[in-house]
């Protein structure tokens, strides 16, 4: 009896929580089995979802997001026997199993990337709300340009300090337009909802924006150059999976690039926009961090982004 | 309208009228229900069972009516001053923030007793300070309350993300929130005072600032109707002419009452943090200051009315969440238009049915 | 010229239990000035209201001009040709004379096009009527009687042929009533046709062509004015003979009980309304104040009570100073024994939403008598009350009764009885009697007497000058925030104070000017 | 520098659109004695309605012309709880403000399942940017070249009509029948009752007028400002808008300046961020954030003059005295 419960930004955040959902509709799809889904609207409802699925049997239970981690650390304590996922967070309890994703990796990637394909040698980072797991994103964008190119100039905003930061497309859309004056000509946007208006702006002024958590090349063909992709999808599939072969194991699993937890997006949507020459490098710079030939710095590690 | 001036007897005015006006709100949420393809009867029985139905579902619906008393009883006393305080929402937020940065500094050296009883108090404090600044603005500045009050809940926001990210935040620790509370800041759960007693009650986040809600209503009743200050809040509130001719100084009782109606919404950081939550972390108030709005109405300002009413927001709130947990087509978005339908017609369209009831007590009398 | 401009037959309204209005006929004559007098509450402005569309006659009918008419709304009243003007006036402070005048008779969608023609009518208007007004002066900035013009303009245009003005004269200094009188009598020549309510007798004999009097609700005579006098008029009023004759022994004049030397108060716009006022009050005696209201009366007895600091001046009750620097507040003065009736009781005096027990501790109720650590024991409250209710006949004799279900007279009672129970050393007390019924003003001057006789201070401030000339030893003359008089209540008459109240205007006018 | 002050007051002008059309709603409301908190309320609604039914349709201007139906709804709605029944105005504001964010995302999930929002709007869908004639010759022409053709051309039809609504506004009410009776029944409504005006009639119209104006502003910020509905994404502007208001005095220049100074603010704060402050170091987005509030706080505080509110405002009008 798989479950999943969302994080309070709801599964329809754009984000990782959407991909989980997308996720279970596969499974669903797949196994037909359904997902039991649960949306809390406040920290109360986190840990009464999870206990009331632990206690009416669900197994496993997907935590989507870091902030369930008390809840999930508390309930697993109590419900030995139910199986807990938690995404995005560690909590080492010998029932649950933790996902985490090194954003910072994919990040990199489209730094680098958005490096190339700038011709002002200024590219962008607009990120949602002012939280670390987003300062790590921006961070390993940074680290990508900066490797490509040691003179590239990272612009970083962030739309708001609130979760309303997360729905604000208009406040996006000016970030990105007043990026974009400042000579930028890609931008990065890891804003959930908010995003859309990064990449509506660049698509408004014709140059380019990258997506992120899902492959969102698709939304304006033409001025996406990527997507940054974390395969939360994935994940939460193959737990469910795994769960139901009897292969479920608890434990930490930590998804980069190597595990194909995170990725650049290339198809149909944006070949035109990407050169075989770039595609060679940035794989190659793919392979190289895999190898550990290029250290990424993680933000979380130290709570900034020197490197 | 006819009718809207006639005066009705108090048990129609404080009991016929607001039960109609809350028939009419469910009513009207059955249509969006039946709007969004759920059967209204279902729904409502689903919702019933989760508010009341169970051990832990009235334990949640206590535990969100405790917020809402205290929201409520803010706006009812700021009311009474003839303030509209709809900074419940900023003072609820820094009321936590005074408790979390209290215990955070003090929970490893005070001795738990101690320590909750200043938590109450820095709760209080710090609410109470969210509310004097407008309330100064208001009185010596005449700023608009409404506005200005706006604009605070908007600055808690910010304040609160500010330190969560940049300066409580635990090391290492993703999410935006503070290390956990040693267990000396915490408030006994309900649960657990029963089980010392040896009854069985599931677990809930019910705990016993429950009882400092009802004491706070009680105390509230006392300090409005019964004591010289309430008696000043109220002249102030009903005629300042006549509260500056009674040697009253109006602007200093808007003070006070703001300052306590700030206290009163503060204390929303007691049920969550040493309640609850036992650690410091963002959005823990969110949606019960304006909440709170509604309880005071409906509630028509009084303590009782206002227990009663919170009750009801409570029932809503566990019973919203049952629904949406029960049933896959709801989403938690419901609660919200639900309780927006309640203010609505319990608030604003509270004379709804007067012209009508009068009419009523009219062709009887004749 | 018999024709009748307005028939009233057997009007009846009712307001829950009060019927305000009952079987009540009137004819008024086209183009003469009629008269409508009785005491308060008798019916007067509910039968103007209903003239005008404000409110729905249970019963009756109104003919205007021997056409049957039926007033929904003031649209209909204006349409009909009638116009009103209100006791509190209907004006748009911040806009100008004109925008006052068009309002709701623009002419045209565009204001330039109807306001044009607006400013030419009404400068026609105010030539024929000679009602002089600047169209562009902001009304708020005007003085009442100029107001007053603008509204009777307002009804002119509107094409009024009949005229009501309820209680027009009461803000009025006497040489503003004299002009507006002047004013009617134009009316009257271009036949107009006035129906003019008021309290005053002296005024409806002085302008009025016919009278007709109103008692609890009833219609209880008409009378031509010619053939009528005011002592008839009277009685017709009240239903008997009205004597009121008070018992006033001699006292020797105590002690110095308030002196207030050169004060000067300013109100909350900013105005100086009392320029300078210096005088004294003794134990053992009455001050009356006289002047028409809004020469500062008000804002003295404000200052007098704490509940204004004075712009510069003194003002001493015994040990007790209040000055500019010396700021004090009107609970301290009670501590002092200086007690206050306001004169607006429903703004000032009470809050109406309470009940008549929290009233009755209104100012006192940080009294020990009641309080016990912060807590007022509503007990020992409800009692006091009752007291003071049995005391004062307040009727009806209910302390849970919330005060805006009290009648004005036992309102004013009630506020008297909270006073008088402290034993004050001085009392300042405005328009005791206004509003109150004759029996209860004999009651209420009873009273005052008695707390002079004991030897308190009052220092009395009225618009009626009977109350003033009966009540008084001594009466100070206010005008224009200043006094303008000052003699014995032997030496006085109604003919001397009138003119003291009035003398100071044209000296102020030109000092205004520099 | 020239450059960059061109660009944010071209930024300027397109974050004070909704501002501006919101505020005027308020004007239009507040000059009548209704107290509008409920500006929020309405402008996410019909940002809702107009991604909706301009998604639905594939046509901006019948999503506009819903959103306008909408909003105006909302306001009669506002009407009848506290012109008619007389209740308290701000509660009313309130209860609309919460209903909307909560119908918006319960039908919207229902209808579009994506959460609350609606889908990307197409082009068609949506309003176009209009680039004045020249504007790409003109775009070298120092300091002229970059007001003509960043400042003034290449806005969306919106932001030109906002500009429009204040000068009509000002005509409406200062210059016409309509104007001087609803400013009249804001400031003595017996006088206009008495003038044998229906209060209520006006108080409607006003309201009809703010409903109007309203769904211009959620219509622009749906479905010309972005290309879709995101849930809550009014964002308070509603609040800030209502701020002007009093900021401006009720006045329509004065509004329009607040408008235009709470805009400019936006757009300075989004080029302020990550700028070193000397002496500061980088300014924390929350303090920046916090900005507008901060500055209503001390505006409103009448440090740059009190304002005198329409005299009648918030209370119901009782025709008996
Ligand atoms: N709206 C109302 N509701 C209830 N009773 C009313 C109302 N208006 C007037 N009354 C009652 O009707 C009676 C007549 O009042 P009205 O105002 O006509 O008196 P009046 O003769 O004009 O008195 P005054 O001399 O004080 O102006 C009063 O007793 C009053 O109690
Ligand atoms: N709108 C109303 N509703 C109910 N009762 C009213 C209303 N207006 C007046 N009354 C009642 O009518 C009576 C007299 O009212 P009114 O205002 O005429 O008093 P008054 O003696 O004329 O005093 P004032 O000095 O204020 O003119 C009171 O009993 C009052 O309660
Ligand atoms: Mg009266
Ligand atoms: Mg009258």
């Amino acid at each position: 009896k798989p479950a999943v419960v969302y994080d309070k930004a709801g599964k329809f955040d754009k984000s990782f929580n959407e991909a989980v959902f997308r996720g279970a509709e596969k499974f669903k799809k797949d196994t037909g089995v359904e997902v039991k889904e649960v949306e809390p609207t406040n920290e109360a409802q986190v840990e009464q979802g999870l206990e009331k699925l632990a206690r009416r049997g669900s197994s496993p239970i997907v935590a989507v997001g870091f902030s369930q981690a008390n809840a999930v650390s508390s309930v697993s304590a109590k419900y030995p026997d139910v199986q807990f996922t938690l995404i995005d967070m560690v909590v080492d309890n010998p029932n649950v199993h933790s996902i985490v994703f090194k954003e910072h990796e994919g990040s990199f990637l489209v730094g680098a990337l958005a490096a190339m394909k700038s011709a002002t040698g200024k590219v962008g980072f607009i990120g949602g709300m002012d939280i670390p797991l987003i300062r790590k994103f921006g961070c390993g964008f940074e680290q990508g340009a900066k490797y490509e190119n040691p003179k590239a100039e990272v612009f970083t905003n962030m739309i708001g300090s609130t979760g309303a930061a997360f729905n604000n497309p208009g406040k996006a859309a000016e970030l990105a337009k007043s990026q974009f004056d400042s000579g930028a000509d890609v931008i990065f946007a890891a804003a959930g909802s908010s995003g859309s208006g990064v990449y509506q702006a660049a698509k408004d002024v014709g140059k380019y924006a990258i997506g992120v958590d899902s492959n969102q090349n698709h939304l304006h063909p033409g001025t996406m150059l990527t997507s940054m992709v974390k395969r939360v999808d994935v994940a939460a599939y193959s737990n469910w999976m795994a769960a139901k072969d009897g292969k479920w194991e608890p434990g930490v699993e930590a998804l980069g690039l190597a595990e194909n937890g995170v990725d650049w997006a290339l198809d149909e949507h944006n070949r035109s926009l990407v050169t075989k020459e770039m595609e060679e490098k940035v794989n190659q710079i793919k392979a190289d961090i895999i190898s550990g030939k290029i250290k990424v710095h993680d933000y979380m590690s130290d709570n900034s982004c020197k490197y | 309208m006819k009718g809207l001036d006639r005066n009705l007897p108090t048990w129609v005015n404080v009991g016929l009228l607001p039960l109609l006006n809350v028939v009419t709100a469910l009513l009207i949420s059955a249509v969006v229900f039946w709007l969004i393809d759920v059967n209204p009867l279902e729904a409502a029985e689903i919702l019933l069972y989760g508010a009341f139905g169970y051990q832990e579902g009235i334990g949640f619906t206590l535990y969100y009516t405790t917020n809402f008393i205290f929201t409520g009883l803010a706006v009812a006393i700021a009311f009474h001053v003839g303030l509209f305080n709809i900074g419940g929402e900023g003072q609820a937020y820094i009321g936590g923030l005074g408790v979390g940065l209290l215990c955070l500094a003090l929970d490893a050296s005070v001795p738990g007793p101690v320590l909750l009883l200043l938590s109450t108090l820095a709760a209080a404090l710090f609410g109470a300070a969210w509310a004097f600044i407008p309330g100064w603005l208001q009185a010596y500045r005449g700023s608009h309350i409404v506005i200005t009050t706006i604009m605070f809940n908007f600055l808690a926001s910010s304040l609160m993300v500010y330190l969560m990210v940049n300066v409580l935040r635990e090391p290492g620790q993703m999410a935006p929130q503070s290390r956990a509370l040693a267990e000396t800041a915490w408030l006994p759960f309900m649960h657990d005072l029963f089980a010392a007693i040896g009854i069985e009650f599931e677990r809930s986040p019910l705990n016993i600032s429950l009882f400092l809600a009802l004491l706070c209503a009680f105390g509230a009743w006392v300090f409005i109707w019964k004591t010289k200050w309430g008696y000043e809040i109220r002249t102030v509130g009903s005629n300042q002419q006549a509260a500056v001719y009674a040697g009253i100084k109006p602007a200093r009782v808007m003070l006070l009452a703001m300052a306590i109606s700030g206290a009163l919404a503060g204390f929303v950081g007691v049920n969550e943090i040493n309640g609850v939550q036992h650690r410091l972390l963002l959005d823990f108030h969110y949606g019960y200051g304006f909440a709170g709005i509604a309880v005071a109405l409906m509630g028509r300002n009084h303590p009782i009315g206002i227990v009663l009413a919170a009750l009801l927001f409570g029932a809503l709130y566990q019973g919203g969440a049952e629904l949406a947990f029960e049933m896959s087509n709801v989403n938690r978005d419901i609660v919200v238009v639900m309780q927006g339908l309640v203010i609505l017609f319990c608030g604003a369209l509270e004379f709804l049915y007067k012209p009508l009831i009068a009419n009523m007590f009219k062709e009887k009398t004749a | 010229m018999t024709s009748n401009a307005l028939q009233l037959e057997s009007i009846s309204k009712r307001f829950g239990a009060v019927l305000a209005n009952s079987d009540v006929s009137l004819s008024v004559e086209q183009g003469t000035i009629h008269g409508v007098i009785g005491e308060n509450g008798a019916g007067k402005s509910t039968l103007m209201s209903i003239l005008y569309g404000f409110y729905q006659a249970d019963s009756g009918s109104i003919k205007v001009f021997g056409k049957e008419a039926k007033i929904h709304d003031s649209q209909d009243a204006i349409d009909v040709g009638i116009g009103m003007v209100h006791q509190h006036f209907m004006l748009v402070d911040t806009f100008t004379v004109l925008e006052n005048i068009t309002l709701g008779c623009e002419g045209s969608m565009l204001l330039s096009k109807g306001q044009a023609q607006a400013r030419e009518a009404l400068s026609k208007l105010s030539r024929e009527y000679n009602l002089k007004v600047d169209p562009d002066a902001l009304v708020g900035e005007l003085p009442v009687g100029v107001q007053q013009r603008v509204e009777i303009l307002k009804a002119l245009y509107k094409g009024a042929k009949i005229l009501i003005l309820d209680e027009p004269t009461g803000v009025l200094t006497p040489q503003e009533t004299d002009d507006l009188f002047k004013i009617l009598l134009s009316l009257k020549e271009q036949g107009v046709t006035v129906l003019l309510i008021t309290h005053k007798l002296k005024e409806i004999m002085h302008v009025t062509d016919n009278v007709s009097v109103m008692r609890q609700g009833k219609m209880v005579a008409h009378r031509h004015t010619a053939e009528t006098n005011p002592e008839e008029l009277a009685e017709l009023m009240v239903g008997r003979k009205v004597v009121l004759q008070l018992e006033k022994p001699a006292t020797d004049a105590g002690s110095k009980a308030l002196t207030v030397s050169n004060l000067k108060v300013r109100d909350a716009q900013g105005i100086e309304r009392v320029k300078g006022v210096s005088f004294e009050v003794a134990a053992g005696e009455i001050v009356g104040i006289a002047g028409v209201s809004g020469n500062g009366q008000t804002e003295l007895m404000e200052a007098l009570a704490g509940m204004v600091s004075p712009e510069s001046g003194e003002i001493r009750y015994g040990d007790l100073l209040i000055s500019a620097d010396h700021k004090v507040c009107p609970s301290e003065m009670r501590k002092a024994g200086v007690a206050h009736v306001p004169e607006d009781r429903h703004r000032v005096g009470l809050v109406t939403s309470f009940s008549a027990s929290e009233n009755a501790i209104l100012g006192y109720h940080r009294s020990s008598a009641w309080n016990s650590k912060g807590v007022l024991s509503s007990s020992t409250v409800g009692k006091h009350c009752a007291e003071l209710m049995a005391d004062f006949d307040v009727r009806p004799q209910d302390p849970t009764l919330k005060c805006a279900n009290f009648s004005g007279g036992n309102q004013q009672k009630l506020i008297l009885a909270r006073e008088l129970d402290q034993t004050p050393k001085v009392l300042l007390v405005g328009q005791p009697t206004r509003g109150v019924d004759i029996g209860a003003i004999e009651f209420i001057h009873q009273r005052l007497l008695d707390m002079r006789n004991r030897g308190g201070a009052i220092l009395l401030v009225s618009v009626e000058l009977d109350e003033i000339l009966s009540l008084s030893d001594r009466i100070i003359v206010m005008c224009d925030g200043r006094v303008t008089g000052e003699l014995a209540a032997s030496e006085a008459d109604e003919c001397t104070l009138g003119l003291m109240m009035s003398s100071s205007r044209d000296i102020n006018a030109s000092e205004e000017k520099e | 520098m020239i450059d960059t002050l061109i660009l944010t007051l071209d930024a300027t002008m397109r974050v004070s659109t909704p501002l501006i059309f919101a505020a005027f709603a308020g004007m239009f409301s507040e000059r009548s004695g209704v107290v509008d908190i409920s500006l929020e309320g309405k402008m996410l609604a019909a940002a809702f309605t107009a991604a909706a039914v301009a998604y639905l349709t594939n046509s901006a201007w019948l999503g506009l012309g819903a959103a306008i139906m909408v909003s105006v709804s909302l306001a009669m709605l506002h009407g009848v709880a506290c012109v008619t029944f007389r209740g308290n105005q701000v509660v009313s504001g309130v209860a609309i403000n919460i209903l909307a964010a909560g119908l918006t995302m319960t039908l919207g999930l229902s209808w579009f399942k994506q959460g609350g929002q609606t889908p990307q709007l197409t082009d068609a869908a949506r309003f176009s940017i209009i680039e004045f004639p020249g504007a790409e010759m003109m775009r070298d022409v120092p300091v002229i070249g970059g007001i003509y053709s960043e400042m003034l051309s290449g806005h969306n039809i919106f932001v030109y009509l906002a500009f429009l609504v204040v000068p009509f506004s000002w005509w409406l009410l200062f210059r016409t029948r309509f104007g001087l009776r609803l400013r009249a029944v804001g400031e003595n409504p017996k006088a206009v009752d008495t003038a044998g005006i229906s209060v209520h009639r006006m108080r409607y119209a006003a309201l009809l007028c703010a409903g109007i104006l309203c769904g211009f502003a959620g219509a622009y910020i749906s479905s010309a400002q972005n290309a879709q509905f995101v849930r809550d994404m009014t964002a308070g502007q509603g609040f800030i808008a209502l701020a002007a208001l009093i900021f401006g005095k009720w006045r329509p220049l004065p509004v329009l300046g607040a408008c235009l100074l709470f805009g400019f603010l936006d757009a300075v704060a989004v080029r302020l961020q990550g700028v070193e402050i000397p002496g500061l170091g980088k300014a924390p987005i929350q303090l920046i954030e916090a900005l507008p509030y901060i500055l209503t706080v001390v505006l409103l505080a009448g440090f740059f003059g009190k304002a005198v509110a329409p005299k009648a405002i918030g209370l119901p009008y009782v025709k008996e005295r």
